[in-house]
């Protein structure tokens, strides 16, 4: 279990009392601004970034992401395009970044193909939100082949008994969903949140991300602890729309 | 996740974590309801008291001499309340909603048909009910979403993505990702994920069950051929179910829209467009590009214009077992034009498809072949649409005077 | 003249010499029809497959429980091809003209159903169809128009007179005393010289026969009361016939309008503003001056603005064998909104009159009371008027966008 | 049989080799215009008139008449100005007039009443186009009593047996629909309808007026000999519509 990713994990892990993981969607608003906000959110001390593939058909992202997506599409952004940006940030910036994206993409760009090419960008895995592990087993047996970290989800209505299941499949962490719902909507960050994240924690031994609804140094301040990675989504790109990519630096610094 | 649904390749369950319980629930409630007998009993005594089933098989002499083949049986689908076989599925989803003790549902709809359905379904059961449907199709089918209010539903125009079908699908995703306590989500095709395809097959078999007893009775024998139109796939499965062991063919109708050289359509099978892809939660023949982004659709039938198709037409048409085809929107508004003038029924521009393939089979068949058209719905409900596509001048001008007569 | 039908003092044949003859065939033909059994077992056939019938009897336990009174039962007469019982009637006489080898047929049409159902008949009877409609009519009712033209039928505006449902039977006679010899006129409601009363209702019987056997099969007994609407008074005759010799309150609902107060209604028997006349070949209560000139009449319903009444009705009323109320435009549209959300159903605007009188009643009655109140039509036809009654914005807006696409 | 009537027709058939009987809407365009038109009709040697009393309901008429009883309604026609009216012809001109209306305004005027009127006003008897004799009873009765004249009709279509049933009945003489159809429309003087006129003759030894069509002298010509009485409705207010009430005294004179 002790493959780079996870030292590297460990190590920050130790460094700070929670990590950040941060999203953007790929080519939104535009190429250069996605450079621009990657660029300062790792010299703002984000520690991992996932980056979305965008798809027409974002069935669990809320308005901000879907819109996007989108955004993105209109605009002409191909797969293609995505994943040589994704090769110009990995060679430009030192954190582990995971591409983002709904299984079609996957799909029909060849699963296989896809993990030969994240791999060969040098990317830590994927993230696919539609793909639960009983239809993703060609998936995880390929990222697996190549080295790669297929994240996992635990969600609140997850019995203890899955979280096992899904436990034994992963690798990497577990992106635990904050609460029902999609992206983007704001999360109650109560006891509720706490028993779950610690039902959470006794059904696995990997590092447990948190995502769905976190804005604000409060809401981290109440995972600390709980939690080891705190996963910003909607909130940057809210901030990228409404100030500019400018403000995202002093926004993740205000967090912790 | 207990179980995924796959026929050949096709189907399965392509869901976000958080509703994987829900699919689960839904899965186990679905599978006792099918094993305990009672429960289609319940569905017969609503689908006859509420609704108006048995629907007739009507002889269609006129057409039947008119083309000098085949003996034509037209299955009037038409005549079940609120106007199409979507009653069929939401009444048995809302039997089941009843069961998991559920008090509220959402469904995604088209051109409204389903979503009036799903309304009408959710003011009869006292569920709360809310409808999603594209912008786009909201200012299209504005007689719908009145009905839709009238009925008590809230209806929501989606204004993502598309603004049509599946983005209203997606947002009813997205709504159900967040309700899934006290929410059903009623899907209204045999698409989507695990166990929805099954369940909606299962209730629309209804179709096919009276259909077959019904030829057999007046005629003695099998017809040669079943029709039915394809848009998800579930009026086309509802009929097709009962004949899958006979010796008849099954010939499912996709929108073939402007014709499909010009790409213009929603044929996913009947096309060389169509691809394998994984979205809105199941494996099937999408109309997508390169990158696996789903196309822009055409139909005049709203209802048959959507990217995807049921996970089991698609295993069908694989191992040969159904043909399919597709008729273009002029096609078929001349089968529509004809069926009105000698058979006195309005079918809707969506099972005019099935209406417009079979009649360009039934004169080249023997006068002892019986043939079955699957008349999913009436056309009332596409007046706008229809007198648009007869491009009819008074129709125009009635409009622009209550226009008119509104701005006073 | 062989025949004059009359009911106590009301109904008789007041018609031109010209159509003596014609009156005389109709009446040979109807009696020989109604005397062989064979010819109702046709209709049955006819109506069980291309019409829906039996139509169910629909439990609507959410309104029960509402008004927390007696059960209530709704007749679905809506769910008949072209949705109201107005199928009943002309496939009916369909059958008969066939028998009298007429090949063409006319009709009368205020709202546009019977057009609409006329037309119909003759698309599957192939028979040349010319219906007459008030102009006025024609403009408010253009969708109906625009379906006629499609099945088949020309449609003729009748500029006469008020413009309206009276002015297109006075018309219709007038082509009947020209084309008697291969045309047959479908009059639509029970009124009119006899056989037509007789006839119509005879045809409408189905509806009431059903009803009576569907409440004994489900309930073991036979309701306290029936309510139905009262145009020309086909429907309410339809169903209470079967129930004549019961002991069963037969309710007709009549247009009470903007109020009976306010004259502007279209109560005949209900109100005092009608008096015993003869107009449009019978005698009945008619809507009239004191010279014996036919008045304007108001409902929201345009297929209950009629000046005469079936002379049956008029009958059973001076008998005391029926009553009669009447209910205003706002106490059905507020009717129709309730059946809309409680129960999912759409009454027309007709058939929401009967609904109307029947909740004033339901919450007085025993809960082992049952009530059946007869659903006459589906109300989406009614789209652009339940639009206006509600005041709808949104709609108001789609038209308005529609009207500027014409525009372009 | 001799009533003064039938002797009025008598007399008249054998001075002239048809007789003219016309007809007008009263109140119709005008009550002034109606008057001009019945007195221009006397001189110009009509023999007897039918005043139309109009109705809403007027089932029988065609285009021509049918616009002419709506119009004088829209006036405000009542009955009793057109009793009134009728009142003030019989006094002034010396020609037998009839009230030509529908059943329902005998009805609600009350049919004793009438007939009465009819009397004490000096009309010589009443056309009612929809009241078959076996509705008429009570109206034949009464018009009986009141030494009246209820005309009635034969018809192309009514069998022989009938016409002997309805001669029976009638006084005066009989009205014979010329065709199938309402007042206005063109008539095919034919052998047809001189086959029929025979029928009518053989049916009945009252004189025959024929109505329905006649428009000109040819119509005319052709049936002299076969009828006593041309009937002309329609056409003459067709004339007084589009040339005024003066042209009428000429129209009728270019008829004989
Ligand atoms: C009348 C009618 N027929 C057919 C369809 C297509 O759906 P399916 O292919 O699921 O039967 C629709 C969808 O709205 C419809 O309204
Ligand atoms: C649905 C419906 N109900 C009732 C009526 C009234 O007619 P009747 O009184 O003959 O049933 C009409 C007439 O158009 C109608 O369309």
């Amino acid at each position: 279990m002790d493959t780079p990713f996870n030292n590297y994990l460990k190590k920050k892990m130790q460094e700070k009392d929670i990590l950040l993981m941060t999203h953007i969607v790929l080519g939104y608003p535009s190429w250069e601004t996605c450079l621009q906000v990657v660029e300062t959110m790792v010299k703002a001390g984000v520690d991992l970034m996932e980056l979305q593939i965008p798809f027409s058909e974002p069935m669990a992202d809320g308005p901000v992401i879907l819109r996007a997506n989108q955004k993105a599409l209109e605009q002409g952004v191909t797969v293609q395009q995505c994943l040589d940006f994704a090769r110009k940030v990995t060679e430009t910036f030192d954190i582990p970044f995971f591409i983002m994206s709904y299984y079609n993409i996957l799909f029909k760009y060849g699963v296989e193909r896809f993990a030969q090419t994240l791999k060969a960008r040098n990317l830590q895995g994927a993230i696919v939100p539609d793909l639960p592990p009983e239809e993703g087993q060609e998936y995880l047996d390929l990222m697996k082949k190549h080295d790669l970290t297929p994240v996992l989800f635990f969600s609140p209505t997850t019995p203890d008994s899955r979280m096992k299941y899904i436990a034994s499949l992963s690798k990497g962490f577990i992106y635990c969903l904050s609460r029902k719902g999609v992206t983007g909507a704001d999360t109650n960050f109560s006891t509720d949140l706490a028993s779950y994240l610690s039902r959470c924690r006794l059904a696995t031994s990997l590092p447990l991300a948190l995502g769905f609804g976190i804005k604000e140094k409060a809401d981290i301040d109440f995972i600390k602890g709980k939690a080891d990675i705190a996963v910003i989504g909607s909130q940057t790109i809210r901030i990228v729309d409404n100030e500019g990519s400018g403000a995202v630096g002093k926004f993740i610094r205000s967090l912790r | 996740m207990k179980n995924r649904g796959y026929y050949g390749e096709f189907g399965g369950a392509f869901i976000p974590e958080i509703l994987v319980a829900t699919f689960d629930e839904l899965v186990d409630a679905f599978e006792k309801a099918k094993n305990d007998p009672s429960f289609w009993k319940e569905y017969l005594e609503i689908m006859s008291t509420y609704s108006c089933r048995p629907t007739p098989l009507t002889p269609a002499e006129n057409l039947s001499h008119y083309f000098g083949g085949a003996q034509i049986f037209i299955k009037r689908e038409d005549l079940n309340h609120t106007g199409a076989h979507k009653a069929n599925n939401v009444m048995g989803q809302g039997l089941l909603v009843k069961r998991m003790k559920k008090t509220r549902v959402i469904a995604e709809t088209g051109a409204g048909q389903h979503g009036v359905a799903t309304a009408t379904m959710a003011a009869k059961f006292g569920f709360r009910c809310t409808i999603y449907m594209g912008e786009v199709d909201v200012k299209r089918q504005r007689p719908n979403v009145f009905w839709m209010q009238r009925l008590g539903a809230e209806v929501i125009p989606v204004k993502d993505g598309t603004a049509i079908l599946k983005d209203a699908i997606n947002e009813a995703f997205r709504d159900w990702i967040t309700h899934m306590d006290d929410t059903h989500y009623v899907l209204g095709t045999a698409c989507g994920p695990h166990p929805f395809p099954e369940m909606v097959s299962y209730f629309q078999s209804i179709i096919g069950q009276e259909a077959r007893k019904q030829i057999l009775e007046k005629e003695g024998r099998l017809p040669k051929r079943v029709f039915a139109c394809v848009g998800g796939g579930s009026n086309a499965l509802g009929i097709f179910k009962a004949f899958l062991d006979d010796p008849v063919e099954l010939v499912g109708v996709e929108a073939g829209g402007k014709g499909l050289p010009t790409g213009q359509h929603a044929s996913r099978l009947a096309s060389r467009d169509g691809s394998i892809g994984v979205a809105q939660g199941y494996k099937t023949f999408f109309l997508q590009n390169n990158d696996g982004q789903m196309k822009e659709t055409h139909s005049v039938a709203a209802g048959l214009d959507y990217v995807g198709v049921s996970p089991i037409l698609s295993s069908l048409k694989e191992q040969g077992r159904i043909r399919v085809e597709s008729a273009t929107d002029q096609e078929v508004i001349d089968a529509l034009s004809l069926t009105l003038k000698k058979e006195g029924l309005i079918p809707a521009l969506e099972s005019a498809h099935a209406f417009a393939q079979a009649f360009k089979e039934a004169g080249k068949l023997n006068r002892d072949d019986l043939i079955i058209i699957n008349q999913s719905g009436r056309g009332d409900k596409d007046i706008f649409t229809i007198a648009d596509a007869f491009d009819d001048p008074s129709w125009k001008e009635f409009i622009q005077e209550k226009a008119h007569g509104y701005t006073l």
